[in-house]
């Protein structure tokens, strides 16, 4: 053993000691990483809880149930002439108050939602013999009273439904007519159908155009695409694009789309064009990296035995990157059908009862309705944003989780 | 399809009415009575985007692709009239539907102020009658008989239609109060206009959004602070907020429809002339909002104040006699 | 088939060639004074060597030599790599491969290819053979395909393993079926040439020996190039071995007279394990 | 004849082509390979087809293209012609709205006239329309059939079809490509033009260095001299985006990706990665609800409580801790990204020496991956600064130059939107202000993108 | 150091081992029926092996036969897999390095590594070797540092090379000198024994030369261990030679003799180039 060597004495108090520190620190470390973690995880669950919380009672109604005599009830109405003019016609909303006042008192007129005489004229319109008879309806509950009985109200409503509700006249049930109406004013009365209708085909619009041409770029770019000053330019650009924020996309749609190309304000079509802009560069970065993930080694092997270079891309490269691509399709799209602002610029921002019927029909998305409906004057309507807001974000987990679903299945180590 | 871009195209079988955030809520209600009176009919679009946008989608054109109605928080201005010519739209009719309350709003156990238009003008105008930067911090600052508590005024922001209202009904008000104010209108229009309706931007007067459930919230959470609003925001939440008077008055639905409360502004729809004949239901829209603009109609349940017997009267014959607006009268 | 009988030539001045004493050879590709550049960086300098149907034909030298890189100016693979350049003449049959008439897929076609690594497609067995003659147009009725999946499979010695499990994928294969697999799919399009880059520096012992003894059957019916750094590999496959170094052609000729009796100092050291 | 009637016609034609053109191609090819040549045959039958197809449809198809923008054009210099045009106002905008609209009637495409004078036009429309459509349809088929028979004559065995039908695929591919370049200008053009009439009514450097923001000067025909200066406007920006948000979603970001790459067990990461990445999927509006109605009341409060001065609900922290927590994913991902790209052998070489993992972690792994971190946090500063529902709904208005995360400040993307759909007037430089805030918007966000690429390129090369 | 001195005893019947007849020699570390388990798939099937001080051991065998699981048995760093798992009993001075008293950190110090591939840290020369010391606390000033970088860089063979550009950064230089870098690095926390993973298989033969001749020097002074897949290089720079196959270690003994002399089949056709 050599005499100069200055073996280092392991086993001393201060090396034990000073492991000891290093230890420690390292279970610091350890714990603040967890700690990020968990605040992270956190952070979502009290977003989720608090939303859950808020938009759970969204989705059920309160209503009263009413005793209606029509025969006793001043309507204008030939039990066998029923049409839709006719009950328009019908002063079917006086007669609901003069009912309501007549079976539950006559403070009670406030206590139905103005729109409850819709779900007389419902009524009527499915069964004109009830005309003749005496039956009890259920009421929707106006806002008050509905989130007195759900919640806390003013004491006025709160004595209401105290008094309802010991005269066995107060149901809350699910509210299906929020999955299956559209805006409206009377929150008791609002759906989401529309606002989500508008949706759909905006993301079919985003779809057709973003998933092509991101396609097909992603594969020139990564496969064809010699290095030269166009083929930098078009990376930068859409890297760029990709980070470009949303609002700048609303501008642009706002500019070209509208007041140039004079297409139709509001309508899905110049949404789905808008976010398709943003959505593309998306798919285009999905797209490389997945194409890049298939071995070269495949490509070589097609090509060693005399396919053409179209051929290889099309027949081995895209089927094998195609997962990849998807995930990126899907996330991306999640994107796209969570976004507002770019669609307020563009005319979104409107009150839209009637479903649309095609892309070029007026419409709105859902985060623009949430962000409408936050806005509302009338208190009802925040429970019915938080509504909302779990309709989105079920939808987006879902896109989200066949995403990661995706990309698990699917990931391959050649 | 053969069809060219530019000049008019396609058919529209919905009413379209974009323009103030105010009337946005009792256009909207309109357009619900209108379906459900009108079975068969679609139903109206209304889009929020401001009296002045609206103006300007409003007056780009006649055709399907431009709207047929524009709501307005405020007067039509002379330019926008003559914008709207320009391109076309010749024959407009104004029809005002009824009234908003500017209201002034405190938190149910705020201190109870009581103000004046000059109160306010000299609690917020960047420049008090033009005699250097407003130094008030507390209301006590500004008149000696209020609390000393600091002055915080949510309001709407410079973007807004009701923002200028605020300018117009009370600032100006309160800015007149002062004679050489009355002598600097006469000699230079623009800076009186500077002078009286410039609001201060130290952080006293805080722009408040488009989202006024926000200002209520905010109101509730803290006592000491003022809260700008239309009248309807007031209505829906007397649970929580109280009416601050002005001049004595209390804004009330009385004081604030029959002009007592200096706050009152009207509001208008704006209806092209041209689109009656093409745009199914426009008519019918228009007699929905006749039949509930009445002190006891659905509008006034939703927060809106009726407009006086007269202009109610006017404006029920403007419906049915569809006369045209003259610009000359408009500033 | 045009194919030019002619006897060796001595070749360039950097290679020193000795010829193949014991009989004429049917000439398949030649190659004349083969320069590679990748960008600025030359990786081959003046490579001049002809390879013939009946001997196979070793590369050999350290790595970095350049072996694969000539190896793939053969079937053009190097048309693949955006900053090679190849200059010089390679010819199959006499006709100029990097002449603009020359169609890259077919020559392809014709000079086969297998890899280092085995590389089969992800799909089944009979998909990664029937590929090739699908693209070219070899057959045209289901039936044809068949057979020639069969013959394919057949010559490369892997019928009896997976003949019960065509539909599997050919990913599932052990590493030697695969390679195997590969030289089937190489085959399967009925190329002239078959170039083999290390096709069994990823194999065990077992697949290995059964690769080689394949090598030894394909002889005489495909001009066969084998590149491997396994220098005893290419003394058992081979009956013609080119030794390169820094990207040289440093000796070539026939294969136990380089191994026994090497005329260059740096085959020999290299021979002896003094580097690489 | 009608626009699809048309199209369906062509799309039969090339089916005939495609099918008649392989045909033909097999038939000569299996002849030729009789004969025993190998180069003889070059392309799959397949591929004849295709390119006898393309050669209908394609020509055709353009030409249809160009003929549905000239044709009405033509159609109207036609019925100008006509006598029912002579009682046309003179006035060219009226003009043009009611021929628009009588091609609108003529065409079935709107029900009822909005002005009588066009109901006069729709026959001459019509016979205009009926005339024109016609000679478009007979060009296009005469097209169609010179393309398809061109192109059929050249079939042969040995003709390259394949490379010609794969090039016209490389064009389209190409053309695809460049939609990024020229999106990229659309938004340059757009905001170019706006902003260039607004800096001729305000200077640009008031608009950049000014202190004050105050549309409300302008619109009061105070001058826009002082009332666009959008240092406010941009401190905001900076003081959320950058340095709040970044406070929050640096440290939780890093120490997440840290964390789940270096010590979580495979479980654990594998569900705990998803999860964090739920964040970045929750759609802004509802981070914005969020803060609005429920962090800042709760920041605020906080605020009173220990006594500090001027605390706004609309506060910065509010937004900016929100926006934070969107980009933890963010961030995360792109250090994940970063330190997975440190190869492993330094990892491998700082534990051989005897280094604990947090010491390797903070030694080695970091400072390598430092370029990389560096340019993921460029990128989600430059996602920050874009974002705009959140600050929208939770940051406020006012134009305040504050450095108290209590108070309320404004952004850039929320002044955009309050100018852009609050009450507005034509052509002022409030409205044109937007787009020139859009304009700054998108440079600074082009030049951190570019630099953070630059940036995290380079770094990659580094240990590729 | 508490070393111990035993005569070589006959180990597991697995492995045939002679012994090196000519001395007795310190024992470093001694592995006895080391089994690692990747998951569910064996690594190494019970190998028992000596290290000792004087002699430098060479595992050599063909690829995937284990000689780096092995070999990273004997500092832990398997640990760092999470699906390896270790059977066995490895000692260093006779102490069971998996005992769970054993200080990973520690025992990492005292068995250095180097690796396949330089891996030199993104520093500066100085702080690639002033790492180990620092994160040890082996220096308390500067100018102990100083001290201990010139050394290691000195026993490194690479002082005189760099000593003029101590703060350039430890990548700039070329292959062979961040190899003795990485070398010098593991060699400052003074540590007993130096485990090098085929640390010259990505240099060229000048450089490999020179790293061999460092091996040379360093023996003795550490007990070391040499992964190579290069036999000649095996044959020139150990004494001791371990043959591994499969997993097993075949045939351990005096490195002249397994040359020249193999007594397993396995290892004279490995030696032979039959297979690997
Ligand atoms: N795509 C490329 N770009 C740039 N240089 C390359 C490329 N491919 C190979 N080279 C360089 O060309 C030279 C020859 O490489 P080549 O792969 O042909 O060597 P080789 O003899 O096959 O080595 P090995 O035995 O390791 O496979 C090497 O210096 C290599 O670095
Ligand atoms: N992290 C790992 N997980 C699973 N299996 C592994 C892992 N590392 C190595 N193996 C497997 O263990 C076996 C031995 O591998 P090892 O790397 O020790 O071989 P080697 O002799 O060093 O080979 P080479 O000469 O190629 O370096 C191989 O079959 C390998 O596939
Ligand atoms: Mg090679
Ligand atoms: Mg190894
Ligand atoms: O939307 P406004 O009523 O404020 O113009």
């Amino acid at each position: 053993m050599s005499a100069e060597r200055l073996p280092t004495d392991w086993k001393s108090d201060a090396m034990r000691r000073r492991i000891a520190r290093r230890y420690a620190s390292e279970r610091r470390f350890k714990a603040a990483g967890l700690l990020a973690v968990a605040l992270s995880a956190a952070f979502l669950a009290f977003l989720l809880f608090s939303m859950l919380g808020n938009g759970l009672r969204g989705f059920t109604r309160t209503e009263i149930a009413v005793k209606v005599d029509f025969s006793a009830s001043p309507l204008l109405l030939d039990p066998n002439a029923i049409t839709d003019q006719a009950l328009a016609n019908a002063n079917l909303p006086m007669v609901t108050g003069a009912v309501v006042k007549k079976a539950l008192g006559a403070d009670a007129e406030e206590w139905v939602s103005p729109t409850a005489w819709t779900v007389l004229r419902d009524a009527i319109k499915a069964d004109p013999k009830i005309l003749a008879r005496t039956v009890t309806v259920k009421l929707p509950a106006a806002t008050a009273i509905d989130l007195a009985a759900k919640s806390n109200g003013s004491p006025e409503a709160e004595a209401a439904v105290a008094r309802l509700d010991k005269a066995g006249l107060l149901t809350t049930g699910i509210n299906w007519g929020f999955l299956t109406a559209s805006d409206g004013t009377d929150p008791t009365q609002v759906g989401i159908w529309g606002a989500f209708k508008g949706s759909l085909l905006t993301m079919l619009v985003t779809l057709a155009l973003s998933f092509p041409v991101g396609v097909a770029t992603a594969v020139y770019l990564e496969e064809y695409a010699r290095k030269n000053w166009l083929t930098d330019i078009i990376e930068v650009s859409i890297n760029n694009l990709a980070a470009v924020p949303s609002i700048i996309f609303g501008l642009l749609g706002l500019s070209i789309f509208l007041n140039f190309l004079h297409l139709p304000r509001s309508a899905a079509l110049v949404g789905g064009m808008t976010l398709a802009l943003m959505t593309m560069p998306v798919i285009v970065i999905a797209g490389r990296n997945a194409i890049k993930s298939v071995p070269p080694s495949i490509r070589d092997a097609a090509l060693g035995i005399g396919a053409s270079p179209v051929q290889v891309v099309f027949h081995h490269v895209l089927p094998l990157a195609l997962p990849g691509i998807l995930t990126g399709t899907i996330i991306g799209m999640a994107r796209a059908l969570g976004e507002t602002a770019p669609l307020l610029m563009i005319g979104m921002r409107a009150f839209i009862a009637t479903p649309p019927g095609g892309i070029t029909d007026p419409a709105t998305v859902l985060p623009v309705q949430i962000f409408l409906w936050s806005d509302e004057v009338s208190r009802g309507f925040v429970e019915k944003t938080s509504a909302a807001i779990i309709v989105l974000l079920v939808f987006l987990l879902a896109m989200n989780g066949i995403a990661i679903y995706l990309r698990n299945k699917f990931e391959r180590r050649w | 399809g053969q069809q060219s871009g530019g000049g008019a195209g396609g058919t529209r079988d919905q009413i379209r009415a974009v323009g103030s955030s105010t009337v946005y809520p009792f256009a909207t209600a309109i357009a619900e009575m209108f379906v459900q009176g009108n079975p068969g009919m679609k139903s109206p679009i209304v889009e929020s985007t401001g009296t002045g946008g609206g103006m300007k989608l409003f007056c780009a054109g006649v055709g399907a692709q431009h709207p047929d109605i524009a709501d307005a928080s405020r007067r039509m201005k002379k330019s926008e009239y003559e914008d709207c010519r320009k391109n076309g739209v010749k024959d407009i009719i104004e029809i005002q539907i009824g009234v908003d309350g500017l209201a002034f709003a405190e938190s149910k156990n705020g201190p109870g102020l009581k103000l004046t238009p000059k109160i306010v003008y000299e609690a917020l105008a960047a420049n008090p009658y033009g005699k250097g930067p407003n130094k008030a911090q507390s209301w006590k600052d500004v008149d000696p008989s209020l609390p000393a508590t600091p002055i915080s005024v949510f309001g709407p922001p410079s973007t807004s239609g009701t923002r200028d209202s605020l300018a117009e009904l009370i600032l100006t008000k309160g800015c007149e109060t002062d004679p050489a104010m009355e002598a600097l209108k006469k000699k230079n229009e623009d800076e009186f206009k500077a002078t009286c309706t410039r609001i201060r931007e130290d952080g006293k007067y805080v722009d408040s959004g488009e989202n006024d459930n926000l200002i209520v919230q905010k109101l509730g959470a803290n006592p000491n602070a003022l809260g700008v609003f239309g009248y309807s925001f007031l209505e829906e939440n007397k649970d929580t907020l109280k009416d601050v008077s002005i001049n004595g008055v209390e804004a009330t639905y009385e004081t604030v429809s029959t002009g007592q409360y200096p706050g009152a502004r009207p509001l208008f729809i704006y209806v092209k002339k041209a689109h009656m004949q093409a745009i199914p239901g426009l008519q019918a829209y228009l007699n929905t909002f006749a039949a509930n603009w009445d002190p006891n109609g659905a509008l006034t349940k939703r927060g809106m104040v009726a407009a006086p017997e007269g202009v109610r009267k006017a404006s029920a014959e403007t419906v049915k006699s569809l006369a045209v607006l003259d610009g000359s009268q408009l500033k | 088939m045009t194919a030019m009988m002619h006897e060796q030539q001595t070749l360039t001045p950097a290679g020193e060639t000795r010829m193949p004493e014991t009989k004429m050879t049917e000439t398949k590709m030649t190659a004349r004074d083969v320069k590679v550049f990748y960008g600025e960086k030359q990786a081959i300098k003046g490579v001049s060597i002809d390879v013939d149907m009946d001997n196979v034909t070793a590369f050999i030298g350290p790595s970095g030599c350049g072996k694969s890189t000539f190896l793939r100016t053969l079937n053009r693979m190097n048309d693949t790599v955006a900053s090679a350049r190849v200059e010089g003449t390679i010819t199959l049959d006499g006709e100029d491969i990097y002449a603009p008439s020359m169609d890259v897929v077919q020559l392809r076609a014709r000079v086969g290819m297998v890899f280092q690594k085995p590389n089969p497609f992800p799909k089944s067995i009979y998909e990664n053979i029937a590929y090739g003659p699908r693209i070219h147009g070899l057959a045209h009725a289901k039936a044809d395909l068949d057979v020639i999946v069969e013959k394919s499979l057949r010559r490369a010695g892997l019928w009896d393993e997976v003949k019960d499990r065509l539909h599997d994928s050919g990913t599932a294969l052990s590493g030697g079926q695969q390679q195997r697999l590969c030289i089937g799919r190489a085959i399967a399009v009925e190329p002239e040439v078959i170039l083999m880059d290390e096709p069994c520096s990823a194999l065990d012992p077992i697949a290995t020996a059964k690769i080689e003894e394949l090598i030894h059957e394909l002889r005489g019916r495909y001009a066969i190039v084998i590149v491997t750094h396994n220098m005893q590999q290419a003394a058992r496959v081979s009956q013609r071995t080119a030794f390169f170094h820094l990207g040289e052609l440093v000796e070539y000729g026939v294969t136990s007279d380089i191994f026994t009796n090497p005329r260059q100092e740096r085959t020999k050291d290299y021979i002896t394990g003094r580097y690489g | 004849m009608t626009g699809p009637a048309i199209l369906l016609l062509l799309a039969g034609l090339g089916a005939i082509a495609w099918v008649s053109a392989r045909a033909r191609a097999m038939r000569l090819q299996s002849a030729a390979r009789a004969s025993g040549r190998r180069d003889a045959v070059h392309s799959l039958p397949g591929y004849h087809g295709w390119y006898v197809a393309l050669w209908t449809l394609v020509p055709a198809g353009l030409f249809l293209a160009v003929w549905a923008n000239v044709a009405p054009g033509l159609v109207t210099q036609d019925v100008l012609g006509s006598p029912a045009a002579q009682s046309l106002p003179a006035d060219d905008f009226s003009r043009s709205a009611i021929l628009g609209e009588a091609r609108a009637i003529a065409t079935g495409m709107q029900a009822g006239a909005f002005n009588p004078l066009s109901q006069g036009l729709v026959e001459p429309y019509r016979d205009a329309i009926g005339q024109y459509g016609f000679a478009g349809a007979a060009l296009a088929l005469v097209l169609a059939f010179a393309g398809g028979a061109y192109a059929f004559t050249r079939v042969r065995p040995d003709f390259r079809a394949r490379t010609r039908v794969e090039r016209l695929v490389m064009a389209t591919l190409l053309i695809a490509s460049l939609l990024a370049i020229i999106t990229t200008l659309g938004i340059v053009a757009s905001l170019l033009w706006e902003s260039f009439r607004f800096f001729s009514m305000v200077s640009p450097v008031d608009f950049l260095f000014g202190a004050k923001w105050s549309p409300q000067s302008a619109a009061l025909g105070y001058g826009n001299d002082d009332a666009f200066g959008a240092v406010p406007l941009f401190w905001g920006t900076i003081f959320i985006g950058a340095i709040i948000a970044m406070a929050v979603a640096i440290p939780l970001g890093l120490m997440s990706a840290i964390y789940l790459t270096q010590y979580a067990s495979p479980t654990f990461r594998k569900w705990m990665k998803p999860i964090l990445e739920v964040l970045a999927g929750v759609p802004t509006v509802v981070y914005g609800y969020f803060a609005a109605l429920t962090i800042a009341p709760a920041l605020r409060d906080f605020a009173v409580m220990i006594g500090i001065h001027g605390a706004s609900s609309e506060s910065a922290l509010a937004a900016g801790l929100v926006m934070g927590v969107m980009i933890i994913p963010f961030v995360s991902s792109m250090a994940d990204d970063s330190i997975a790209a440190v190869p492993q052998s330094m990892r491998d070489g700082s534990l051989a020496m005897g280094a604990t993992t947090s010491e390797t972690i903070r030694r080695v792994l970091i400072p390598a991956a430092l370029p990389g971190v560096v340019g993921g946090v460029l990128l989600a500063v430059s996602r920050a600064i874009g974002e705009t529902m959140i600050v929208v709904m939770a940051a406020g208005l006012a134009a305040n130059l504050t450095l108290n995360p209590f108070a309320s400040v404004t952004t850039v993307t929320t002044q955009i939107v309050q100018l852009l759909t609050g009450d507005q007037e034509f052509d002022s430089a409030k409205t044109l202000a937007a787009f020139a805030l859009g304009l700054v918007l998108f440079i600074v966000t082009l030049l951190l993108n570019i630099v953070a690429l630059r940036v995290v390129k380079k770094y990659r090369e580094a240990y590729e």
